[in-house]
């Protein structure tokens, strides 16, 4: 670890909102190159605002961070970002939003619409390509923007709870899917999820936050080998570590006072 | 406005225009008015019918200028709008000069544009495009500055450009601000052109354009007649505010909440 | 209006008259003017209010609807107003023959309406000299509306447009172009100014309207002939862009043209109307298509409060 | 528009202004324009400073029906806009209306304006309203019915009544609409002032405004004075355009996305 | 049970988007008062759906549907709908947000100001009372909007996945806190959610839905008493009912094919 340079580097970074509270305090953390480490914490505590700071769309108070050597707006055309909404443009329809990036990007036509297609399909919603955004469901609509962001086929992923409004099997399949796709164009991951489970089966680094102000309380790490099998989710050693995540979640988690 | 071509598009206008024809002769009766002050709804159609060789040449003087300076407007109206939504500093620098050409009265500019455009047509078209290009600018502008952030975002993070984030997003967004300026553009247009037509019109055998009706009826004290111009410049201006209504419609039916989704 | 001066009539008080002009305040009005700063309105026991007008001024509907009292404008408007039944009625000619004229560059000079031809002139669209010259002389010209600039015509020497010629030329000569004014007003086409009053008016207060015109007509002899100061100082106080030069150009032209006290060799002389000349207009109104059904002049005019020969 | 009072607001506006005045002095030279055509900015400065008595006197006029004017298209605006959000019928029955008032030519109604607005300041309140009613009407009526679908939902859900509906969410949503609206407007409050001065202003004593300045600098041929008149008319209009800016920041900049969150 | 009259009532119901495919076909459901019902089902199923069509936000094609034995917009008043989107307006501060409905109904400021307050504490955000909606992070939001739906005492709460943001201790503490406001204020609900156990802790009955066209697939049970104590997630029926129900779901999903 200590030859390859770190993809994302926090060194004692705060961030806070205009002149409001401390939203992130002493931040420090290295990522290094095909790392997925998962975020998980209660609602509130920063999770997103980390990820915001990764991709530069917002800036960090005082301390410092590089992405990939770089300040994090350099970085951009290496990042791909799937919100924790949909962020669907409603004038087009969802192949035309899964195109999004490519166009923006310049890629030919017939390119952009084979990539946005097989896209689709991984996603389940190769029937609804011609659907507006209106027409399609909660969760329909988050499927089209992880569809989205992973024909960019990008070096860092940024992944806001892309699965929270998935049904379980969905949500498996996807997360599979999600592995196979990294199997074949590798990427680094910083995962938001609430799912300690799917952090588990993704991941292998699990940060889990505190909030008040929003910090790092511990990191766990998950060694199983990549590829990872569906079946790893009975196996005993991973309910371990879901238990382990759980407890230090419980350890973060003071009932929110008012 | 929503579902475009029902029947109570035209069957309300109907009645409540019937309403509006019987208040206006009533007001007729009740307030004693005469015939060259307020003349009934019948009285204009008959100076219609009567003088409808002499109006709809005008007609159509005046409809080749005020579409001329409407499309130059919506034009220029789309092109300036991008210019200045694409950076804050060509905002600034800009938007007041903007201002000023529309805040300065025509009449003080009409040397300058007889001298640069012509008399005639290119004059007339030159108004009209002056009259009907700010409301589309002020409107496409704030249409831009108003774009999700969450979008804005989006676009930021695909790393795409100024120009990139203009087009393909703060304008298709900005689409019903557009619309709305091109409708106010579209009700002036043929006021604007009847106005050009008086500023720096030019008629050879007194028949350019309504303008020209207008002040040739108000003279002669024709008020019937006058009132018939006026409505024919209305009829105009309905094709025009009926042509903008159909781009609306083509362009946001399908996705705008301005249109009720399908059965939702 | 009906209200207005029916009481006062009898008692001590003065009688209280509206007088709408046709125009900003200027010499052209000087007549009411000097009238109103000489006291000679008060003499008559009236106390006259001198409505400023200017574009668009809409003087005739003003009277008709009893905005006003009385009012001025052109004479030939009267005549077609009257004819689509507006309720007013001339009641005293302001000037013999209207003041209107075609301004143009000494350079290029119009001797006769028949130097129109083939021209463009800048004129107001429906004016009836226009539809005159167009099919009483024949002359073809092409026609640009009036706006109120004159810097197109200092710009282009080639240049003609409708005047006052006891206005414009003023201003363009003292831009240093050097102008000349074609009054319109000839044998076939003279249209007066007049004076005028609503029906309803005239019908109740006719010794009103007698007063008015005698103490109008008294002010405008003083005003050409006498001292103009009282006048053109109460005009001044209207207006502050109104010279000493202006004025006493716009009175110099006035008396030039005979177009107020009029040529005494044809028989004219201050606010006389005939209904000879009248006829001759209607007849003339009807033939070029501005009129469409015949008036008769006692409709138009009354004649019984114009002076008799001094 | 987004950081409201930044040094960008003043500077730039400025620098461009050099570059504006340098391209009209060149544009002077170049062209061989005289003064009584296109005066310099300079020649402009000096007809204001010499006549800024009459200026300022007239400015004051003007401004009195301007404001009257701009107040009550946007009170009137507002109300007409709720109407015709208010329910499809009322808009099918209501709007062809309004649009056939705002296509008439104004010189058609001015007979009527003089007769039942009065002359001088009524009238010139009346043109002036009549003029900027209509961008209002348009902006706020599509901003009315542009309200998210969802919202629409969250309101139905909560049994509220169409006036609730209407005042507690189209209005404050289609705010950025309204406030494009006035901003149209408060430029055309005062050359439409100057048009009513014009129109009705003259029968009551109109030498009053800067209408009149505009006809007496015009026939007196005096140029520079008359671009300075225009240019008060402008300053004039800055100061509506400002007050609309101002509301505008202290309506949407806590919400709306045209302001940039404190840091995002 | 056959005395009381039903909550809702679906009899036959067939549900298409204008002249769209069918979306939901043959629904035929009794919802008897106090029922707490959550549907569950694979993504675009049409549980959105169901629940627009209860809220008379979107009419039906075929069949009847009656809510409190009337059409569904008519019983609006007694209703209230947490969306799947947190739907706040965002001109108002969250406190405003929460006020809204009791504003609409009229009820007087300083209720509505106590009211509001004590249901932003439930939901632990009295401390950004005065935030507006874009200085939230996604959970604060939703929780924004559970806490709008409150306040109304409904007798019939239809919620849409409210809970699908949260992380899991707040998850677990917002639904024990729902069951503790229904405990004082009984209403009967209709839940859409992707947890499994979610279901099984809140409901008395889940109706598990299959896709294509939407439908009822099976109906289980779920008869521990109430209230239920957060141990019962520990107790090994629980487990079971969780085991019965994820079964059932794995019957109807079948991976989306495209
Ligand atoms: N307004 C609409 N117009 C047309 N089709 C629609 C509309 N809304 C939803 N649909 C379609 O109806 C189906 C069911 O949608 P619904 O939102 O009810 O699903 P859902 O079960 O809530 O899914 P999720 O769990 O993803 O939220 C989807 O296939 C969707 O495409
Ligand atoms: N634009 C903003 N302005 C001010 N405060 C903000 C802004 N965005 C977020 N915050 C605050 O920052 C804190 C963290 O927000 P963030 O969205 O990062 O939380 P999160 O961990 O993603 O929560 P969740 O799981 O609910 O999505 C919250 O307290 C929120 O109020
Ligand atoms: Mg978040
Ligand atoms: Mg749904």
């Amino acid at each position: 670890m200590e030859t390859v340079p770190p993809i994302v580097k926090f060194t004692s970074l705060q961030k806070r909102y205009g002149v409001g509270p401390v939203i992130l305090d002493a931040i420090n953390l290295t990522v290094a190159p095909h790392d997925f480490i998962s975020f998980i914490g209660p609602s509130g505590c920063g999770k997103s605002t980390i990820l915001k700071l990764v991709s530069g769309l917002s800036p960090g108070s005082t301390g410092e961070l590089t992405v990939m050597g770089v300040k994090p707006r350099e970085a951009r055309d290496r990042q791909a970002f799937i919100f924790q909404d949909a962020t669907l443009l409603p004038w087009l329809t969802a192949q035309l939003n899964v195109e999004l990036p490519l166009r923006l990007r310049g890629r030919p036509e017939a390119e952009r619409q084979t990539i946005a297609r097989k896209m689709l399909e991984l996603v389940g919603l190769a029937k609804v390509a011609d659907y507006y955004p209106r027409q399609l469901s909660g969760g329909m609509k988050m499927r089209v923007s992880i569809a989205r962001a992973l024909t960019l086929a990008p070096q860092l992923l940024l992944l806001d709870e892309p699965f929270g409004a998935l049904d379980e099997m969905t949500r498996n399949r996807l997360n599979e899917e999600l592995l196979a796709v990294r199997a074949v164009a590798p990427f680094t991951a910083l995962f938001v999820t609430h799912s300690v489970s799917e952090a588990v089966f993704l991941s292998n680094r699990i940060v889990v936050m505190a909030a008040n102000p929003g910090s790092l309380h511990a990191e766990v790490a998950i060694d199983f080998p990549y590829p990872r099998r569906p079946e790893l989710r009975g196996h005993p050693d991973f309910q371990a570590k879901v238990n382990e995540v759980t407890r230090l979640l419980h350890e973060v988690e003071i009932p929110p006072s008012s | 406005m929503k579902k475009s071509f029902s029947v109570s598009t035209w069957l309300l206008p109907a009645v409540s225009g019937l309403i509006f024809i019987g208040l206006w002769y009533s007001v007729r009766v009740v307030s004693g008015l005469q015939s060259w002050i307020l003349p009934t709804p019948g009285e204009i159609m008959a100076a219609a019918v009567h003088e409808h060789t002499r109006l709809l040449a005008a007609a159509g003087h005046t409809a080749l200028g005020a579409l001329g300076g409407f499309l130059l407007a919506a034009i220029l109206g789309f092109f300036t709008s991008l210019l200045l939504g694409l950076s804050k500093s060509l905002r600034a620098s800009l938007y007041p000069w903007l201002l000023m050409l529309q805040m300065t009265p025509v009449i003080v500019l009409t040397p300058i544009i007889m001298l640069w455009a012509g008399p005639g047509m290119p004059g007339i078209i030159t108004i009209t495009w002056l009259i009907s290009y700010f409301p589309i600018v002020a409107n496409l502008t704030q249409g831009l500055l108003s774009t999700d952030m969450n979008h804005v975002a989006l676009f930021r993070m695909c790393n795409a450009n100024r120009w990139q984030e203009v087009l393909l997003l703060r304008v298709p967004a900005a689409l019903p601000y557009y619309l709305a300026g091109l409708r106010i553009a579209a009700t002036l247009a043929p006021i604007g052109a009847i106005f050009g037509e008086y500023m720096v019109g030019n008629a050879s055998g007194g028949t350019g354009g309504l303008g020209f009706l207008v002040y040739s009826y108000n003279t002669q004290i024709k008020i019937p007649a006058l009132f018939a111009t006026a409505l024919t410049s209305c009829l105009l201006g309905f094709v025009f505010v009926a042509a903008v209504a159909w781009l609306n419609w083509a362009l946001l039916h399908k996705w705008h909440d301005s249109f009720e989704r399908a059965d939702h | 209006g009906q209200k207005t001066p029916a009481a006062a009539a009898s008692g001590a008080a003065l009688v209280k008259v509206r007088f709408q002009t046709d125009w900003f305040p200027q010499p052209e009005h000087g007549g009411y003017y000097q009238a109103l700063a000489k006291g000679y309105y008060a003499a008559e026991g009236l106390d006259v209010a001198i409505l400023p007008g200017g574009p668009n001024a809409q003087v005739m509907s003003s009277v008709a609807v009893g905005r006003a009292d009385l009012g001025m404008t052109n004479g030939d408007d009267v005549i077609v107003a009257v004819a689509r039944g507006v309720p007013i009625k001339m009641v005293a000619a302001e000037m013999q023959r209207d003041a209107q004229g075609i301004l143009f560059h000494a350079e290029h000079p119009i001797r006769s309406l028949q130097d129109l031809q083939g021209k463009t002139i800048m004129a107001g669209a429906g004016s009836t000299w226009i539809e005159v010259v167009r099919q009483k002389l024949g002359v073809k010209f092409n026609l640009i509306p009036l706006v109120g600039d004159l810097a197109r015509f200092v710009n282009n020497p080639e240049f003609v447009q409708q005047c006052f010629v006891t206005n414009e030329p003023y201003f363009v000569g003292q831009r240093g172009v050097s102008v000349g004014a074609l009054l319109i007003a000839n044998e076939t086409y003279e249209p007066y100014r007049v004076m005028f009053a609503g029906q309803t008016f005239l019908t109740q207060h006719p010794d009103v309207v007698a007063k008015f015109v005698r103490a109008s007509l008294r002010g405008w002899v003083d005003y050409l002939t006498g001292d103009p100061a009282p006048a053109n100082k109460l005009l001044a106080a209207k207006r502050s862009d109104l010279t000493p030069e202006f004025m006493a150009y716009s009175i110099k032209a006035m008396n030039d043209y005979q177009l107020v006290l009029g040529n005494a060799a044809k028989g004219e002389r201050v606010g006389l109307l005939t209904a000879a000349r009248l006829t001759k207009q209607i007849a003339l109104l009807q033939e070029i298509g501005v009129l469409d059904k015949p008036v008769a002049v006692n409709e138009v005019a009354t004649f019984e409060f114009i002076p008799a020969q001094p």
